[in-house]
């Protein structure tokens, strides 16, 4: 069984601050406890010192073994986030100013929603159309930038049903922080009726509304909040301008 | 900035008197020779950066860079080579000859140089022109029907031999300010560190040519 | 001599006469604005840098308003992306990468080193009017053409060659700062190398001169490859020439590349000089030699050096190999090793010294603590599959804070307390010196601590909006900016206040060892009535009880 | 320090005839003639190797001739190494991503 990319990244994530807080605490209070020690009051005259090498070559070596450790970590996560499974299902998502669209290569579909089954690999094919977007699903601890001109891979299997955000996370112009998708988790048999049932035009919001996806359960807070992203829209709109308005005045054609 | 050493010769002064008591006085030539090494290499890191993305997008568009770099003419390149080599080396003649205290000769040498650098630029001018001519211009009409690769490629031609062609400027222009200083008589045969500076600039400016050259226009 | 403002320094009533005073060929103002005087240079250099900082600043106390409530709260998003981007341009090539070398470096290095002035003294004055120039001309572009740039500080393509607004001069203008400084870097290395005081060798030199040293080499390497990127992005938007653009053929990630093999090295040419301070500072307040000399030397040079290598972490989810995102990973663990070395080697240097906590001490200490954060969070954008999660979110704008500004920052503040008394003459008020840098400590960390949440659970960074569940941190982090902001504007009515009304400093107030301290404060016009010769160690003192835990 | 300026009095010293420079000219001039002659002939993917070698040559020439690196203190050849070795690295590391992307 491969390791569950969330967990271990969220691992090493703990290793390595574990290690700093001790590092830290190690360097802070050493300091503190100096300077009460040998403040000018306690010990007026200073003693010389100039260096020992013993002290110097200890700490160079395990600082280097300690981080060679948290590099080994990191690099055996990065290897199962790049290692896409072969039997992965593919979906192809295109960033563009300022939205995500997702195309089902297998059925046709399109659609503004992510919508996958639930603990089934997926691999994600990213084009940008425009500028650079970043595909960000924070729940699953993925991210790739999508980049004209040339396709990056992801991939993530989403172990529990429920309603998650993907965010786009590199700049790209006024309506970034709008660029929001819902990426949705369903049973097998509730994305096997979408796919079919479902006319083949967009139609998000109605299957958003149609499926109950029941209650979530993750370990990272930013899915748990539903986002709405009729909300969103109305937040932009507020602005006074609607997205294909602002692309006119702020960008060349 | 080798100007700026009015400071430096006094500091000099107090410097070796106190490092070699007794030894005779002279300038901070070595300090403007270093600046001026350090300025250099900030030239070729400049350039360096543009060799970077001519290296890469000839990783990546290999067969383009070939098919564009049949549109260069080898013929202007090679005589520009020879040009520049050749003024090159009359800058380095022209400061032996102000050490042997022929100042005559030394602003000779100097004019040879500045009129291939002249020489160059005139080139230079014909090349571009005509391939202006032709349509072979970011945006041009002849560009528009070339593949991504090509487009690339002279991109970075015209970025590469224009900065190049401006550093070409700036060395007749340095050179020329170091003539008139010879001639009046403020670069003399025991005082010529500007002039190796001028030198230096220029020989630089060659040594970026060198690698153009082969780069651009000799790809088969 | 053509610019009669280095005269030989005049004598009156049996004392030297301060530079300020100093008579020179140019009167009024044209005596600073036309001085070739590296202390007249150093200054000129902090009066604009505080301005430039302060609008930098004001930029940022925005921005955490705006993103006090989600939506809109005070601007428009087209404002909100063109107040981050002027920040992070300003901050970054305008205060922080000049800071440190432009104003302290011009100023103290040559005293430390014991020279008279810089190698080419109207070359610095030439480097800071570029730096005015480069300024000016950012500035401008914030009122002229289309509106101010939008790109945030990467200027990353194709969204900058798209974009209609004025990027063109804002990247022109840091074109022009990096001009500048290469050719302050240009003067140092030379500087050192040729100026030095007879007997002070490499390794007698204060570390804050090794310091300036290590960044004026990446100075001059690394700088000319930015410069020539953001010729091209000008060249690409006017001509286009398509190097960039991939619509023509162009690869966006060759821009990123090298963009950052300027800017990663930038970051420790922002670092750099600061730890060079900080020894200084340690040695001086807790009266003994700095521990491990040589390592902390030899550990600059090694910051300086793999600093190099390291570029690529910026975009390990970029889209570049997965071979080169191994390599770089890799790499960049070894910086955090000499690093190390420095922090462990300041912390040793305290061990059984006589140790006054003084301002100046103050800061230093709380850029160890908060440095350290800084760095260590670093670590966790550099490991592979972490960084994946974490990369452009507010866990990066969190990083960079610290160790930008509870790095480089803290200790601008620690030198202008340290140097303060040298360079004006006068002394500051000391309780409210340190109570301003609690303040400002506790402050800072209120502000910037909570972000490393809000990245963590995946608030992405350059929103103008954001989902509702992060308010909590972006509240404390916005009231948090109003306690740091009481910190610092108590700094600077206190060095105000001192500046006018201080006590009148002595020649060494802190008992230091470096030469700056043997001249009168402030200094006469050549530093020096005459160049010392060396013969001791930058830290070593007279008197001190010798150490049984030796060489 | 002091060797600097031992050395610099050395350079002082240090002139040569025009002889040398004329030589170091012709030189030049003979790998001109080469690498252009070479470029006609195709040697695959040898044709840029060769090309880059005679153009190292011919800097090797230049700088230590014309510029007098040769004859100048030893810590500008450090220098210039410095320069080589970071500008090596800055290719090196930048081609670690384009070898080894997939399309
Ligand atoms: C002063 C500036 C400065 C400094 C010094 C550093 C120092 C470091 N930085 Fe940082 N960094 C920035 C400024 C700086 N950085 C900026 C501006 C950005 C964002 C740019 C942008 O995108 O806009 C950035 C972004 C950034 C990223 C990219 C994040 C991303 O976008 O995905 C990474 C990833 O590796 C990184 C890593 C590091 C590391 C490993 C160090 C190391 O040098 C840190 C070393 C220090 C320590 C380790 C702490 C002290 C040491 C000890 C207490 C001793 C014991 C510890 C050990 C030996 C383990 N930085
Ligand atoms: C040295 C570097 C430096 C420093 C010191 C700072 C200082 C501050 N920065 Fe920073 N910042 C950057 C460098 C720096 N920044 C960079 C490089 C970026 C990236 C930009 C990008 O993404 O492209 C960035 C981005 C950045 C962001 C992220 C934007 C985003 O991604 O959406 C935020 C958000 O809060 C922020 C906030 C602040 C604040 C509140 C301060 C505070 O320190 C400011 C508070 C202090 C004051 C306001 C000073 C006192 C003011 C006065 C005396 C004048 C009187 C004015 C009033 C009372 C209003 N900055
Ligand atoms: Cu799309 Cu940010
Ligand atoms: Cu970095």
């Amino acid at each position: 069984m491969r390791p569950n990319i969330i967990s271990q990244t969220d691992g090493t994530m703990m290793f390595i601050i574990g290690c700093s807080i001790i590092l830290l605490l190690l360097v802070t209070v050493a300091m503190i406890f100096f300077c009460f020690k040998y403040s000018r009051k306690k010990h007026p005259v200073a003693e010389n010192i100039h260096g020992n090498t013993t002290l110097e070559v200890t700490w160079t070596v395990l600082p280097t073994i300690l981080v060679m450790i948290m590099f080994f970590y990191g690099y055996m996560g990065y290897k199962n986030i790049r290692d896409i499974p072969g039997d992965a299902y593919v979906i192809k998502v295109s960033g563009q100013m300022w939205k995500w669209t997702f195309d089902y290569p297998e059925t046709k579909k399109k659609s503004d929603t992510l919508f996958v089954p639930v603990g089934k690999n997926i691999k994600m094919e990213i084009y940008a159309n425009d500028v650079l977007h970043s595909f960000y699903i924070p729940s699953m601890r993925v991210k790739e930038d999508a980049v004209p001109g040339k396709t990056n891979r992801l991939w993530f299997n989403a172990e529990h049903e429920g309603r998650y955000d993907i965010a786009c996370a590199e700049y790209c112009g006024m309506n970034h922080s709008y660029m929001y998708a819902v990426l949705m988790v369903v049973s097998q048999e509730k994305f096997d009726k979408w796919v079919k049932e479902v006319p083949a035009a967009d139609s998000t919001k109605k299957t958003t509304d149609s499926l109950n996806t029941g209650g979530v359960k993750d370990s990272l807070k930013t899915s748990t909040t539903p986002v709405d992203t009729t909300k969103k829209t109305a937040d932009t709109n507020k602005v006074k301008q609607t997205p294909d308005a602002i692309r006119k005045d702020t960008l060349k054609k | 900035m080798s100007q700026d050493s009015e400071i430096a010769v006094h500091q000099a002064h107090v410097h070796e008197a106190h490092a070699h008591v007794g030894e005779h006085v002279h300038r901070d030539d070595m300090g403007s020779k270093m600046g001026m090494w350090l300025f250099l290499f900030t030239e070729v890191l400049l350039f360096g950066g543009m060799f970077i993305l001519y290296a890469a997008y000839r990783f990546i568009y290999s067969d383009a860079y070939k098919v564009a770099a049949a549109e260069l003419d080898t013929y202007i390149g090679t005589i520009n080579t020879i040009v520049l080599l050749a003024s090159s080396c009359a800058v380095v003649l022209g400061i032996v000859a102000l050490q042997r205290k022929n100042k005559g000769l030394c602003l000779g040498f100097l004019w040879f140089t500045q009129a291939c650098g002249a020489a160059f630029m005139v080139n230079k001018y014909f090349e571009w022109s005509h391939k202006i001519h032709l349509g072979i211009y970011p945006k041009g009409p002849a560009l528009a029907d070339m593949s991504e690769g090509e487009v690339v490629f002279f991109g970075l031609y015209y970025v590469m031999t224009g900065l190049h062609g401006l550093h070409i400027i700036v060395g007749m222009i340095f050179i020329g300010i170091v003539m008139m200083m010879i001639q009046k008589n403020k670069i003399t045969h025991d005082n010529y560190q500007k002039l190796e500076n001028a030198g230096l600039y220029w020989h630089l400016v060659d040594v970026i040519w060198i690698f153009l050259f082969p780069l651009f226009y000799l790809i088969h | 001599m053509a610019n009669g403002s280095i005269a030989v320094p005049v004598e009156t009533k049996g004392k030297l006469v301060d530079f300020y005073k100093q008579e020179s060929k140019h009167k009024g103002i044209w005596s600073w604005l036309l001085t070739v005087d590296h202390k007249r240079i150093g200054l000129m250099y902090l009066l604009v840098m505080i301005g430039f900082f302060l609008t930098a600043m004001t930029f940022g106390f925005l921005m955490r308003l705006e993103m006090l409530t989600p939506g809109a709260t005070i601007m428009k998003p087209q404002t909100y992306n063109t107040l981050f981007t002027l920040h992070g341009v300003i901050m970054v090539f305008l205060f922080i990468i000049p800071g440190v070398p432009a104003v302290f470096g011009n100023f103290i290095m040559p005293i430390q080193i014991g020279a008279k002035d810089v190698i080419f003294p109207r070359l610095n004055l030439l480097s800071w009017y570029l730096y005015i120039f480069g300024g000016a001309i950012a500035l401008i572009s914030l009122f002229t053409g289309t509106g101010a740039a939008d790109t945030g500080w990467t200027f990353y393509v194709p969204y900058s060659i798209r974009t209609t607004t004025n990027v063109s001069l804002t990247v022109f203008a840091a074109f022009v700062l990096g001009f500048s400084s290469i050719l302050t870097g240009l003067n140092f290395i030379t500087t050192i190398h040729r100026m030095r005081a007879p007997g002070m060798t490499f390794f007698k030199m204060p570390l804050f001169c090794w310091g300036i040293y290590g960044t004026a080499w990446i100075q001059v390497l690394a700088t000319p490859v930015i410069g020539i990127t953001l010729i091209l992005v000008i060249l690409e938007r006017t001509f286009g020439i398509g190097v960039f653009d991939p619509a023509l053929g162009g690869d966006p990630l060759l821009y990123q590349h090298l963009f950052w093999i300027y800017s990663h090295p930038a970051v420790y040419i922002m670092i750099l000089p600061a730890m060079g301070v900080v020894s200084d500072i340690i040695a001086t307040f807790s009266r003994k030699p700095i521990f491990g000399y040589t390592p902390i030397a030899m550990s600059t040079l090694a910051i300086a050096l793999v600093g190099y290598l390291v570029w690529g972490h910026h975009m390990f989810s970029a889209g570049t190999s997965d071979t080169s995102n191994v390599i770089f990973s890799l790499l960049t663990f070894l910086v955090a090793i000499p690093t190390g070395v420095k922090v462990f080697n300041w912390v040793a240097s305290l061990y059984r010294g006589s140790i006054e906590v003084t301002a100046p001490m103050l800061y230093t200490l709380c850029f160890i603590f908060v440095f350290s954060i800084g760095g260590l969070t670093g670590l966790v954008l550099g490991t592979l599959n972490t960084d994946i999660h974490l990369t452009d979110t507010y866990f990066v704008v969190a990083h960079f804070h610290y160790v930008m500004f509870g790095g480089m920052g803290i200790l601008f503040f620690a030198s202008l307390h340290y140097w303060f008394p040298k360079m004006f003459g006068r002394m500051y008020n000391e309780k409210i010196a340190k109570l301003s840098c609690i303040i400002f400590v506790i402050g800072f960390n209120g502000l910037y601590f909570p972000m490393f949440i809000a990245g963590y659970l995946g608030m992405p960074r350059r929103y103008y909006d954001y989902l509702p569940e992060f308010q909590t941190y972006h509240v404390i982090s916005t009231v948090g900016s109003w306690v740091m902001i009481a910190g610092i504007l108590l700094m600077f009515a206190n060095l105000l206040r001192g500046l006018r009304q201080g006590a009148i400093a002595p020649a060494n107030p802190w008992d230091g060892t470096t030469l700056e301290w043997t001249v009168p404060s402030p200094p006469p016009m050549e530093n020096f009535e005459e160049i010392p010769v060396i013969t001791k160690g930058p830290y070593d003192r007279e008197g001190l009880k010798e150490s049984s835990i030796g060489h | 320090m002091e060797t600097d300026i031992h050395k610099e009095e050395e350079h002082a010293a240090h002139s040569h005839g025009y002889g040398i420079y004329v030589l170091v000219f012709f030189g030049l001039l003979a790998l001109t003639a080469v690498t252009v002659s070479v470029a006609g002939i195709n040697l695959g993917s040898l044709t840029l190797t060769v090309a880059l070698v005679i153009a190292t040559i011919k800097t090797c020439l230049v700088a230590n001739y014309f510029m007098h690196v040769k004859f100048d203190t030893p810590i500008f050849k450090v220098f210039i190494a410095v320069c080589i070795v970071i500008f090596a690295t800055m290719i090196g590391l930048t081609f670690f991503d384009l070898i080894f992307r997939t399309p």
